[in-house]
């Protein structure tokens, strides 16, 4: 039998942690969606080697800290406007890789019309939208991507629409506007799919050299806390019930 | 040699910008200050210094532009008017927590709500309480002529840079909209991207080998944390307190009652001292350049020479209160001001001068 | 030619115990412990060491990136 | 020397840009200027009007409430800045659509028929050159010379080729102008 | 009866607001006091009483929500914290200035910026200086218990309607997260259809062809309207400085020394007034209950009986502004507070009434 | 010959200012499209006769001060948060005819997030939009709306969308959101199109008493002083340049 | 049958002399005045009265609402 | 009388019910309380603490920094807060996961090892009833039949067939209580 020691050299090794990552402990709970996006975003900066050219902004909402994690420049946006940050840094620095990682909260409620506006002006920047369909960083209350039926703090019997509107599919919207070149919606539950957002990730920041225009990766995610699940449960219901309302897969690619 | 034109204060403060090396202008249109970004716009300046102007989608946007914008260590600017400016709140508050330098226009004009669009002084308390949450201060520039308008971009920069700190100037609809002859220096270039990361190491830039990573941020978790960034801002605000005052006197050395009056109210009342003088009277004007930070000390030192101060202001009343806190009490202060876009004649304030200082 | 052997070695302090590389994982290797880390969670570990293969499938699914996954190329392993 | 005046009319009779020539001039001239229009109402149509001074002294406050002169181009003009004028001050007026002549017995009134007179000349657009230059026979405070200077400053570069015309209608104000009653 | 409870501070104000018959909440999350919309959307007052809550897609839509609601002329109310109170300044202004009664409520946190979300009193300015543009007030009151948080819901919207003002309560982390028992009054009807068109012939309600239009406004374009409209409130504001003022002493009969605190920070102070008391200093507490109105006159009556006044408040000094405005220099005015969600401890507050009024 | 006199007689009325109108001159430039649909706005109230029972809602813009001009009881409304107001209002107030009366600069730019969250809502209102490409109110800036290469005070050489962003089909956007049950876009530059408008207008009013969603009604305007044109010159460029990228019709009828 | 008539009447201090409704005349029956009005605009005025057959199209585009228009029943003409 | 406790531990531990659980108890006797968590940050797990205060009379700062009872459930919040009891007061811990222990020797110290218990018990939920049980035996200051009451009136509607369960574990903890040392 082959020893685990023979096994655990360094010639052997096939993953690590990217050294784009700190090693600060995430604050994030168990089984967060957002600790994997931080990782694939960490490596595309190694990969790309863009460390010392890229600037993140990241709003309020549970990666407010992101700062803490990836290991570049940062800017903490206030809730809902790292687009309109965004564009303000792209603009005054084109030579920059630019993103901005943002809650469904953030994105499309409170930061609907920075994001829109951004797009709209097809500003050459990246945007990495985790949606949750919840406020995690508040304490699970409703967000506009809270699909109906779905239990939040703030409808604790279910998301009705004729009270609470109906879940938007912002993504969908943003993808027909002409400044967006490249809108994708992945998800990172399973292998596969990390390795497909990976790549989304990749062509996103990418992108940025061509000056095609916005492009937009949205990450179909969990937030177990606010779904008062465990992580593996939360996957379950995710593919369950957020997979057929949030289609996953290319909505434009210019 | 400067440059001598007949000039909006609106137009004036956007070719005073392009001329200054400003890297950024983000507004969005609002009466009384539109021309600031129309004069941009139509000065094309991305042409010549490179210079980006971008009209926003709204102030909220606008602001938060500013605040990228800023964190990249450029020189970033914005102008917007009263109503304008309250959006703008909370993104002043994140730069002011944030440590930014950055400057901001307000083109006063009368509230509350949608009020009026004719001039104003009634955005006082807003700029130099903080309109927004949190303990923080904008250093506040008065211009009270389209040279002012001129001359502050370039103090309001060079004073947010040196304290890291937003500043705004505030002016109100006269000087925006009055002409006035104005002298403008030479383009001075842009900062060079080197001398932005020496000048401003602390700013997100990329971030090479050599250096920690910078982050920019208002966010302090913990209780404590948030308490040392305070206690800093709070030295920071002394240390400008004590070293950035700024003012000016007219016929004040041998004045027995002093008038108190900023921006485009100093240029009444100084008109009002002449003619009060005319009747015998002796008054001078002392005008606060600085808003923040206030002189106080300096006020506080007429208390042994004058028998009374008149603020006046468009407003009900808001810089008096400061200058009340400057004399504690030991000579009386009123304060006189025409309201909602009304402006005081200079008359209207040298009898009011008479009712309620000297007479009263 | 012999079976893809792996290993993979947890930062057990960093370890959240959400059990997302135990799913992920296609060959069963991996377990959570019974006792708890320093934070209190009962951490991953390879509870079949024989069965990994060196996929990286848990690794990629790890929120907290405290998995590193080592391969022996097939042609060394005996 | 200072010379106080305020430009009232409709908007679209260029009264601003009277305005601007004028304290242009002043600025040829060496002199101290303030030009404050009535700006706004954020809403369209309306009456505009600018308040120019010239001074060989520092110009305290830009907003007045007493003129030495008013030229004064409609009825809603008059009625709200006739009674504006100091005493011994002047107002200029063009008659086009004024219904209540100005009747103070303490002012210099004259009149210019600069509506009539444009359409006379077939140039609408000087209307305001006209009336600038009726102003400037009656108060000579800037040279000739230093109003087209003025002029050309004011103008942007691709108008300059209407400077002729322009001079042609000050000049012509100058000639048209009438005296309605004189205080001595 | 009245029924006893043990409840957050958060919880109580919603549960006051349906008890009191209010028509409709608007609101946005935000830490300290997500509680509210919570507990409302868990009690679902649309099936008992039928107000409405409602969670906006942000703080400007949940002003503005309450700006059409109150226009209405029915009892509308939002909460917030800092950030998101700062982002409402536009929308605050306009009801000041259309005079629409409606309660928002601050639960304060740590700034500037995003800041901490531990408690803090750092928005006094911006309560009570204005933090939006233009001259007006808001009626500010500052509970420091639970029940004061159920009390000052129906105090709130009686001065509101009484003088067609928004009022604001303004509480922080404290208060907003702290159980206490707490004791409510029984359920209140919400006005009807009638009693509200009868108690607010102003509203826009639809128009009958008995009465000309009924126009919600702030907008005045002529200068002379608006400032008519800025003298009308001013005399109203008077009105409320003269009529409305509350604040509580403890122990200042025979004082010595006073403190002035608010709030939390004034439950903090009682208690450091008694360890001062058992010290035997003669120390008393002043406690505003309105900051607007602010009992100037009444602070300032104790300029003769004592010999030094401390404010206590969690920020870096705020409303000392107001007590040194209404001792006019007579006493000696200090300030003590932390800052950034710091809270004091008695012992640190009686530490410092001995060092800077009593040693100092 | 017939006599004018025997022709003007009340019997032969056949069209007269309505009277929810009430006799205040606009205030409007000459030619302005505001004033057009303000009399549709008025003929509609009176004819469902709701005159007492509708609540207009006018944010900031040239048509602000349309309450000088519809005898109804209005709300005036900051810049681009009419919806949030309307919310408000029907809310609270499920009863009443609740309306906005909104310009491009208000619903597209500022308002954009208040816009689409009030449609994604379903408020059951009606949002009456004058896209007039354009603020006419602050004399001519570029709005959302702007055309690409139309002229505007902030962009004298014409839209560019490298640093402008594109002209925005929000109309199109909300007539994909679930909570907009009628999206329609007319015009008022012809007698045919006129009663076009008012049927349209019409239908989004009575949508109400069915609350089947927000209605939206599109009126592509002339602003001919911001354009610089005469209001004839102002209805052709209208028709050529305004019509073929903002297209008439019906986009949403449920 | 005679042809259908119509009149219009302008409230000419109203008008702002636009023009609009002058294009939507199918009939050309409207002309704008040479005078002008109070406010000093060239109001509108039926420069061809015979012309209207009261078809409403001014009055409909007319953003000041200064138009009233009758008709005459065609079975009344004569 | 006056009791002022604080209970700290991780989230998840029931910590903020515990201290709700006895503040209603208080209630029900008729006494004074406040309860004051340490709330936020705003982000997840970390530590967790409530600050309980029972008293006879009126309650001046619901914010202390000492306390005459210590109830401290994990290593994070022995760091924190075993300098924060009173000299003479209480301190109650559970071992678990505790590496450094309490040293102090001017307080009196107790330990209750719920943790374990509740595995044993079978019921994990109710680790916080049996540490609240081990203090209440510790210090009388609420009846148990007030405690009962400050229960149900705690626990919503739906779960108060879970009543009995919790009984048992407060009367449990009463009973595993270790003295470690005490002042005399
Ligand atoms: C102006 C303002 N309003 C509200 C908040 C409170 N807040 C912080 S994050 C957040 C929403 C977080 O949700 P989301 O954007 O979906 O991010 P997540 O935490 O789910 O990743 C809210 C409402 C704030 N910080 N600022
Ligand atoms: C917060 C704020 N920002 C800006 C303004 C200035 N403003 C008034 S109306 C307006 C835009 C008007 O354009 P639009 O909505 O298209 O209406 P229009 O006048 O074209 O009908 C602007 C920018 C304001 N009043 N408030
Ligand atoms: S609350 Fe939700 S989004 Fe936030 S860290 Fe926890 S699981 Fe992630
Ligand atoms: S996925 Fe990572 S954090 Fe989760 S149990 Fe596995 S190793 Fe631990
Ligand atoms: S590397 Fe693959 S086989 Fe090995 S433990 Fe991880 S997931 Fe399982
Ligand atoms: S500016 Fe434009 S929108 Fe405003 S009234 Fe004039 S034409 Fe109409
Ligand atoms: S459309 Fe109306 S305003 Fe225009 S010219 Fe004709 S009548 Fe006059
Ligand atoms: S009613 Fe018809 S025909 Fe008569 S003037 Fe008007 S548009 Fe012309
Ligand atoms: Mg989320
Ligand atoms: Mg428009």
């Amino acid at each position: 039998m082959i020893d685990i020691k023979d096994i655990v050299k360094p010639e052997n090794l096939v993953f690590k942690k990217s050294r784009v990552l700190t090693d600060n402990p995430m604050h994030y709970c168990p089984g967060c969606s957002h600790g994997v996006v931080h990782n694939l975003i960490a490596e595309i900066i190694e990969e790309m080697d863009i460390q010392d050219n890229v600037i993140g902004v990241a709003p309020v909402g549970c990666s407010v800290l992101a700062y803490n994690y990836i290991d570049i420049d940062w800017h903490e946006a206030a809730h809902g406007r790292a687009p309109a940050l965004a564009t303000g840094i792209k603009r005054l620095m084109p030579e920059k890789f630019v993103f901005t990682y943002q809650g469904d909260g953030d994105l499309a409620a409170i930061g609907t019309a920075e994001t829109i506006h951004a797009c709209n002006r097809g500003e050459n920047i990246t945007i990495v939208f985790i949606n949750n369909g919840i406020y995690g960083m508040t304490g699970g209350q409703m967000a506009p991507t809270t699909l109906e039926g779905m239990v939040a703090s703030t409808c604790p019997s279910g998301r009705e629409h004729a009270r609470d509107g109906y879940p938007i599919k912002i993504t969908e919207l943003l993808a027909q506007l002409p400044g967006t070149c490249y809108v994708t919606r992945q998800a990172v539950h399973t292998a596969g799919s990390v390795r497909k957002t990976k790549k989304a990730l990749r062509k996103a920041f990418e992108n940025q050299t061509r000056n095609r225009g916005t492009s937009i990766v949205e990450v179909v995610s969990t937030c177990n806390s606010g779904w008062k699940m465990s992580p593996v449960k939360a996957n379950d219901w995710m593919v369950e019930n957020m997979f057929p309302f949030y289609p996953l897969g290319d909505l434009k690619d210019e | 040699m400067r440059e001598l034109k007949l000039m909006k204060g609106n137009e004036a403060i956007a070719e005073a910008a392009i001329r200054y090396g400003v890297d950024g202008y983000f507004g969005y249109p609002i009466t009384p200050q539109s021309e600031v970004m129309e004069t941009l716009m139509a000065m094309r300046p991305w042409e010549t210094t490179g210079m980006v102007v971008l009209q926003a989608e709204s102030e909220v946007a606008s602001i938060n532009m500013l605040y990228g914008g800023a964190g990249s260590g450029k020189r970033v600017m914005t102008s917007s008017s009263s109503p304008g400016i309250s959006l703008m709140q909370e993104g002043i508050s994140y730069i002011a927590g944030a440590e930014l330098p950055c400057v901001i226009v307000n083109v006063v004009r009368g509230g509350p709500g949608l009020g009026t669009i004719q001039p104003s002084q009634s955005d006082y308390f807003q700029a130099v309480k903080g309109g927004g949450h949190g303990d923080y201060k904008l250093i506040v520039l008065a211009p009270s002529s389209v040279q002012e308008m001129v001359d502050f971009v370039g103090l309001a920069f060079d004073l947010a840079f040196k304290y890291r700190n937003p500043a705004m100037i505030l002016s109100d609809g006269v000087i925006g909209q009055m002409m006035e002859k104005v002298e403008f220096d030479e383009y001075k270039p842009r900062w060079t991207r080197e001398e932005i990361i020496a000048k401003n190491p602390w700013a997100a830039t990329g971030k090479p080998p050599t250096r920690e990573r910078n982050i920019i941020t208002s966010l302090h978790l913990q209780a404590v944390d948030q308490e040392k960034q305070n206690i800093k801002l709070q030295a920071k605000y002394k240390e400008i307190q004590e070293k950035e005052v700024r003012y000016e006197t007219y016929l004040c050395d041998d004045a027995e009652y002093l008038i108190v009056a900023f921006g485009s109210s100093a240029r009444i009342s100084k008109k009002s001292v002449e003619i009060a003088r005319e009747k015998g009277i002796k008054v001078g004007l002392l005008r606060p350049i600085t808003l923040f930070p206030f002189p106080y000390k300096e006020i506080g030192a007429y208390t042994d020479q004058v028998k009374g101060i008149l603020t006046v202001e468009m407003n009900a009343g808001q810089m008096v209160e400061d200058v009340r806190l400057a004399v504690e009490g030991k000579v009386k202060v009123e304060h006189y001001g025409r309201m909602g876009g009304m402006i005081s004649s200079p008359d209207e304030v040298e009898n009011a001068l008479e009712e309620l200082i000297i007479g009263g | 030619m012999g079976k893809v052997r792996g290993a993979i070695v947890v930062d057990t302090e960093r370890c959240k115990g959400c059990g997302l590389c135990v799913v992920a994982c296609p060959t069963d290797t991996i377990v959570l412990a019974d006792e708890v880390n320093g934070k209190g969670y009962h951490y991953a570990k390879m509870g079949n060491p024989e069965a990994c293969n060196g996929c990286t499938n848990c690794a990629m699914v790890c929120p907290d990136s405290c998995i590193t996954v080592y391969r022996l190329k097939p042609e060394k392993s005996k | 020397m200072k010379e106080e005046i305020i430009i009232a009319g409709f908007g679209g009779q260029g009264v601003l840009s009277m305005g601007k020539i004028l304290a242009y001039s002043g600025v040829m001239q060496g002199m101290e200027v303030s030009w404050m229009p009535s700006y706004g109402p954020e809403m369209r149509g309306g009456t505009a009007n600018v308040t120019v001074i010239l001074s060989d002294e520092p110009i305290s406050s830009p907003i007045l409430h007493e003129f030495d002169t008013a030229i004064i181009l409609n009825q809603q003009s008059m009625d709200k800045f006739e009674k504006a004028v100091k005493p011994g001050g002047t107002l200029i007026y063009d008659g086009n659509g004024i219904t209540h002549h100005p009747s103070r017995k303490d002012i210099n009134i004259y009149r210019v028929d600069a509506t009539a007179e444009a359409v006379k000349m077939r140039s609408v657009k000087t209307f305001n050159m006209i009336v600038l230059g009726a102003y400037l026979k009656l108060k000579n405070i800037v040279d000739m010379e230093n109003v087209l200077k003025g002029l050309k400053k004011s103008l942007p570069e691709r108008h300059h080729h209407l400077i002729p015309m322009n001079e042609k209608a000050i000049l012509r104000g100058g000639e048209i102008i009438q005296e309605i009653s004189v205080v001595e």
